[in-house]
């Protein structure tokens, strides 16, 4: 082992080990499991963006025949309102329980205020229109911008600032204000021959997974709890839950389905708590599904946005100082990524002199969920803008105006710390010599460039290796599989074991056989619970090495493990012939009974991924309609352990990039209430829309992960948004900075010339 | 979806009958408009009356002038079949450009203009050819047969049963689709016979029409540059989530010239 | 309302069933035939994760109903591998990580066979408006288009 | 002596401004200790999960017993989540 070691597993191209049901149909997502006596469970929503709750009469509901349990937002418990961390999460309890079931009052169209089991989906439907809500209308607020003015509507009648000197006496739709940087900005701009200033806005876009959120919840008559549904971490479940409906951790088991996508949008619940209530009540499991208008309506796109950047440099291409306001939409309760936002926009630049600083907006909108690398799309769409424009201004190439200016090792980011290794300036160099990037264009095309960053992050993960008699293995570990990752935990555990890949079985463990893992996200899965089942695998191989040893009456420490062997070293070597894993499993009853490795890790050393892309467009001049012709995206991701699914990430971060760049974003009417609920008008890419996506994979491995894994889902969807951007203001020769860039926007740019 | 009583009559009779007396029914085709709609409970009909099994209805006749198509021929049958491409390309590929595949599989001529959505394809094309539609009952010409946004000519118990679309000397159909549902945000089906040339405009307005100012200037001179000067009003015009009523003024005179441009390289 | 009594032949095997006028063709698969590998994900024929085809047409499940599968012939995903022999478009998804979650997966592979069913030479621009409806968040196409083509070509024997 | 640096923030909220301290510890959970010595309250604040530590560029999180040199550089900031 070693990070720069030949492989036989890690680094190629396998089966995944699902694959199989997956092609078939065999694979049982969320909505795919029923239980004997199931009931349907609906939710009634608020068809209001904000309104007071003035009263609800379910007395009509509860009678209907098949009906057999109605709740409303007081059958949950009052919790206090503090937040709380889990694991890689953070959560307000309270205001949790208030989005899954309104009180007092609907904060968004959508918010869920009742909900019934029944029978049948056509009695759960038929009691929720036999509910009868009173609301009292209340003005609401949308825009960033617009919730930020002192006369907006308030959510949230005593909500103070945070993080302002001296607090505001008045409250506000402002629940924060974060700040980071150093140096002298006065100074830095000073030092500018150009200083461009600019403001973007982004839209809200939806992570737009496929499968809707569903769930099957069983409450016995003992109170004990088993949920099967399909999110990014079934650990977060169960301590939602648990804490949402004040029951002990151990009282509940999330079994994970196969869950069909999540990009974050899976890291919270909706559905389970209310299905528990349901259950309890009702005596029976309840199955919950939500139609593609509920997913679109009630959970959580990312923000809207709206961002001021300012950036000097010298003429000869020096970045002096960088600068950065940002407004996010939080939805209803505090909580937009504005933070990362704040802390990525200027992080592939070496800057002496920087600032941001970040405005968490609540709005009547549903809460922001996590949509890959947080935040951090949005704020360095806008700063790669401003670095485009730069270059033009100078005269500059993009990419060497980047190499230039580009964070390395040493360099402090601009959220503090120095960076280790890392891969920024290789993946500029690579794109600046790929053939895309000196393809000549054509008439009415422009070319954009932009770089993308962010953290990855670790996290607590557990894993066992179970040894089988056969010589084969278990490998369990507590991360639901969202896009391979099955395959790159049984390359791992293969590569430490020795044995063949098609011998190790890898398991999604529900929460009740293995320990406490993190949610899957934030790219942590492949470092940080790959580095679990590396640790568990290397524990199963010194238990063997050790028994190797007694048959051999020899130290443990004499005996080596390779290719799948124990093997005599030292003084001894060569003294007896190898013994292989499967003869060392086949005895394992009288050497001392099964051979278990486990690891339990807060994995730390996470390092950061820096991505650059390219891309080339054509812009109808006559209707503004954009053709993306082609992509390049390069990528330091420290190891790839399946470079497939490596790729696949990458490729499927771009698509998304290009649909939020092009097309996406929620529309609101006057009423606040939102216009595009489904597929129909809410345009994600699909094959006609994209070209082949290209891929430069650069490995800058991570010294703290056995393989040197950096992680790779989130850096991908980042620069997306500045390279077509870019590429559209280049070909039309207009700076577009008000995302999504729809024909008519573009035309218009055309037209007036700015 | 609302309660509702499902029929598959064997005839036209039949059909025309529970037309007649049902409370609140409804006719469906390929039912890619219909099911969601009744799926977003905006329509609640008594009776859906499947015509499926209805005889006749799928023919495609093509000769020399003319090209016929029953209602429940599919896009997707239209677009691939050989006659109707060599007869009559503009319209081959229009059926071939909507929706996507599983639309054009199921949704069919009769359904799409008998819905009279402002942004479908096909009224353009009836529009642009002065085509005829064969009901149940009698013939109408297409000129009469969309009244208003989604309302046609038909009486409540008449079914269309075919189109009949004269073969032009040139034609050519060219839509902006919205990026999702690929409706016509704009959508223009030019036609020349001899002398005469139709132009209709799908898409703009609540109800496809014919643009007499284009029509006039393509009749003097059928080409591109006849239409170079000309300004087209978006009064009226549709506004959408999309686009506004400026955008899809511009968009009918792009299309057009771009169809007039098309039809002269043979048609698409 | 009477439910209908509905005679027909999913993946090969002679199949009755009653329905209410109002159910589609998904919900008899997925609720009463148990066959959940076609998927709801938007339940308005815009996401293609349902995709069947019925006398051998490409077809949205839930923008059928379930009583006009009288006397018609329906394909699931279920049905196509043959026993343990995996379709080579299945083979090649697996081979070439041409999913990821695995959510469309299954609409996908119907869509493309019926593709390669009529085509079996077809350009990358026809690969993609033929499965233009069929939604994908996670890969970006790339790798469903190029082992589409890639099994084409192994069709006509290159 | 380690270098530590606070967010502008907690410097707001606890030290009054200052952002930048040398202290000699030998691990997070020694550092967190002192400082609460030094400004009352900001162990509560740096223990709820909130915040992550940073050691000669490394990013933790929830680490205590991560070992800090007597050269190191300690950055806070805000925890890291993910999508």
């Amino acid at each position: 082992m070693g990070v720069d070691g030949n492989y036989k597993w890690v680094g190629k191209r396998t089966v995944r080990p699902d694959g199989t049901d997956k092609v078939t149909g065999r694979a049982l997502f969320s909505a795919d499991s029923s239980m004997p006596g199931m009931l349907i469970g609906k939710i009634l929503r608020s068809p209001h963006a904000h309104a007071k709750i003035k009263s609800i009469d379910t007395s009509k509901a509860e009678k209907l025949a098949g009906v057999k349990s109605v709740v409303i937002g007081k059958d949950f418990p009052n919790l206090p309102n503090k937040t709380i961390s889990i694991g890689i999460l953070a959560a307000n309890f309270s205001e949790m329980s208030d989005k899954l079931m309104a009180r007092k009052k609907v904060l968004y169209d959508g918010h869920p205020v009742a909900a019934v089991a029944a029978t049948t989906s056509a009695i759960a439907d038929k009691a929720l229109s036999l509910i009868k809500v009173e609301y009292q209308v209340l003005p609401h607020v949308i825009d960033v911008d617009e919730a930020m003015k002192p006369k907006a509507p308030l959510l949230h009648k005593k909500m103070i600032t945070v993080g302002v000197d001296p607090a505001p006496t008045k409250a506000s739709n402002v629940a924060s204000r974060c700040e980071f940087g150093f140096g002298d900005l006065e100074a830095g701009f000073a030092a500018a021959d150009v200083i461009i200033e600019r403001t973007f806005k982004t839209k809200p876009a939806h992570q737009g997974y496929l499968e809707p959120h569903g769930a099957v919840v069983s409450v016995a008559e003992d109170g004990q709890v088993t949920i099967w549904c399909s999110s990014q971490g079934q650990f977060m479940v169960r301590s939602y839950c648990a804490r949402l409906m004040q029951i002990d951790e151990a009282q509940i088991r999330v079994i994970p389905a196969e869950i069909g996508g999540g990009f974050g949008g899976k890291t919270v619940i909706y559905l389970e708590p209310v299905a528990m209530a349901l259950s309890g009540r009702a005596g029976k499991p309840v199955k919950m599904t939500m139609t593609r208008e509920e997913v679109m309506r009630a959970t959580g796109p990312t923000s809207g946005t709206s961002i001021d950047v300012k950036l000097g440099a010298t003429k000869d291409g020096k970045l002096t100082a960088g600068e950065a306001e940002l407004r996010y939409q939080a939805g209803c309760y505090p909580g937009s990524p504005v933070g990362p936002g704040a802390m990525t926009a200027f992080a592939p630049y070496n800057l002496e002199n920087v600032k941001t600083v970040g405005f968490d907006v609540v709005v009547n909108r549903p809460q922001a969920a996590a949509y890959r690398a947080p935040g951090a799309p949005m704020s360095e769409f806008a700063v790669e803008s401003v670095i485009d424009e730069m270059a033009q201004k100078l005269g500059m190439d993009p990419i060497a105006l980047r190499e230039l200016n580009a964070a390395k090792e040493g360099t402090t980011a601009p959220y503090g710390p120095k960076f280790g290794p890392i891969g920024n300036e290789q993946c500029l160099e690579a794109a600046k010599n790929h053939p895309h990037y000196s393809a000549p264009l054509g008439p009415n095309q422009g070319r954009g460039v932009a770089s993308g960053f962010w953290f990855n992050v670790g996290g607590e993960s557990v894993a066992s290796v179970n040894i089988n008699t056969d010589g084969t293995a278990v490998v369990l570990s507590g991360n639901p599989d969202i896009g391979g990752s099955r395959a790159s935990m049984a390359a791992m555990a293969a590569e430490v074991l020795g044995i063949d890949y098609d011998k190790v079985r890898p398991i999604v463990a529900d929460t009740s056989s293995i320990g406490y893992n993190d949610l899957t996200g934030g790219s942590r899965t492949t470092f940080a619970s790959g580095m679990a089942v590396c640790n568990a695998a290397t524990d199963a191989v010194d238990q063997m090495r050790t028994r190797a040893a007694k048959v051999w009456d020899i130290s443990p420490d004499a005996v080596e493990w390779s290719e799948g062997h124990a093997r005599p070293a030292g003084p001894n070597a060569g003294d007896f012939e190898p013994m292989s894993l499967a003869d060392i499993a086949r005895t394992s009853a009288k050497m001392g009974g099964p051979i278990t490795g486990r690891a339990a890790i807060n994995a730390q050393g996470a390092a950061p991924g820096f991505g650059t892309h390219i891309v080339d467009v054509e812009v109808d001049p006559e209707t503004g309609h954009v053709t993306v012709l082609r992509y390049t995206a390069v990528q330091d991701v420290g190891r790839a352990i399946h470079p497939s699914y490596v790729e696949g990430q990458i490729q499927g971060g771009v698509a998304q990039g290009v649909g939020w760049a092009l097309n996406e974003e929620y529309v609101y009417g006057d009423d606040g209430c939102l216009q595009n609920t489904g597929f129909l008008d809410y345009r994600m890419p699909v094959a006609s829309d994209l070209p082949m996506i290209d891929t430069v994979i650069i490995e800058v491995p991570n010294e703290a992960h056995p393989f040197g894994v950096r992680g790779v889902g989130e850096v991908p969807i980042i620069p997306p948004l500045g390279a077509v951007a870019n590429a559209v203001s280049n070909a039309i020769g207009v700076r577009m900075t008000d995302l999504p860039l729809s024909p008519p926007k573009i035309l218009a740019a055309i037209k007036n010339g700015s | 979806m609302h309660d509702f009583a499902y029929h598959r009559p064997q005839s036209l009779e039949d059909a025309a009958n529970f037309l007649r007396t049902a409370e609140d029914p409804l006719l469906m085709a390929g039912g890619q408009t219909m099911i969601p709609t009744l799926k977003q409970r905006l329509a609640a009909p008594s009776d859906v009356i499947d015509l499926a099994e209805v005889p006749g209805l799928v023919m495609i006749d093509v000769k020399k002038a003319q090209v016929s198509v029953g209602a429940m021929l599919t896009h997707a049958s239209v677009a691939s079949s050989p006659e109707v491409q060599a007869a009559l390309p503009a319209l081959a590929g229009l059926a071939g450009n909507i929706g996507d595949m599983h639309v054009r599989n199921r949704g069919t001529l009769g359904g799409s203009i008998a819905n009279n959505d402002p942004a479908a394809d096909y009224p353009a094309a009836l529009i642009g050819l002065g085509a005829t539609v064969h009901t149940s009952k009698r013939q109408i010409a297409a000129d009469d047969f969309f009244t208003a946004l989604f309302e046609t000519a038909l009486a409540g118990d008449e079914i269309v049963t075919s189109v009949d679309f004269p073969v032009p000397e040139l034609a050519a159909y060219m839509k902006f689709d919205h990026p999702a549902s690929r409706y016509a945000v704009v959508g223009v089906f030019i036609a020349k016979f001899g002398t005469d040339v139709r132009a209709a405009v799908t898409g703009a307005g609540p109800c496809v029409y014919r643009e007499a100012q284009m029509e006039e200037a393509l009749t003097r001179d059928f080409s591109p540059s006849a239409l170079a000067d000309m300004t087209i009003s978006p009064d009226g015009m549709n506004t959408d989530l999309y686009a506004g009523p400026e955008y899809r003024a511009n968009l009918v005179k792009i299309m057009a010239t771009r169809a007039v441009e098309a039809a002269l390289k043979g048609g698409g | 309302m009477s439910k209908h009594h509905v005679t027909s032949t999913v993946n090969g095997e002679p199949v009755e069933f009653l329905c209410e006028p109002q159910e589609t063709l998904l919900d008899i698969l997925r609720d009463q035939l148990d066959l959940t590998g076609s998927k709801e994900g938007c339940s308005s024929g815009d996401c293609g994760a349902c995709s069947v085809t019925i006398d051998g047409r490409l077809v949205c499940a839930c923008l059928v109903l379930g009583a006009e599968a009288e006397g018609r012939k329906i394909e699931t995903i279920e049905n196509m591998a043959e026993g343990d022999t995996l379709h080579p478009l299945q083979q090649k998804f697996l081979e070439e990580a041409a999913l990821q979650c695995g959510f469309c997966t299954p609409g996908f592979l119907v869509a493309a066979k019926s593709l390669l069913d009529r085509n079996d030479n077809p350009t990358e621009t026809e690969v993609r408006y033929w499965l233009a409806g069929n939604l994908c968040r996670c890969t970006g196409y790339d790798k469903i288009v190029k082992s589409v083509m890639d099994v084409a070509a192994e069709m006509r024997g290159e | 002596m380690a270098q530590i640096v606070l967010t502008n923030d907690l410097g707001r909220q606890f030290t009054g401004g200052e952002t930048t301290l040398d202290m000699d510890v030998t691990d997070v959970r020694d550092l967190i200790r002192k400082l609460d010595q030094k400004f009352p309250g900001i162990a509560e604040v740096l223990q709820d999960g909130s915040m992550a530590v940073a050691i000669d560029g490394n990013l933790h999180q929830d680490a205590w017993l991560e070992d800090i040199g007597p050269t190191s550089e300690v950055y806070f900031l805000p925890a890291i989540r993910g999508g």
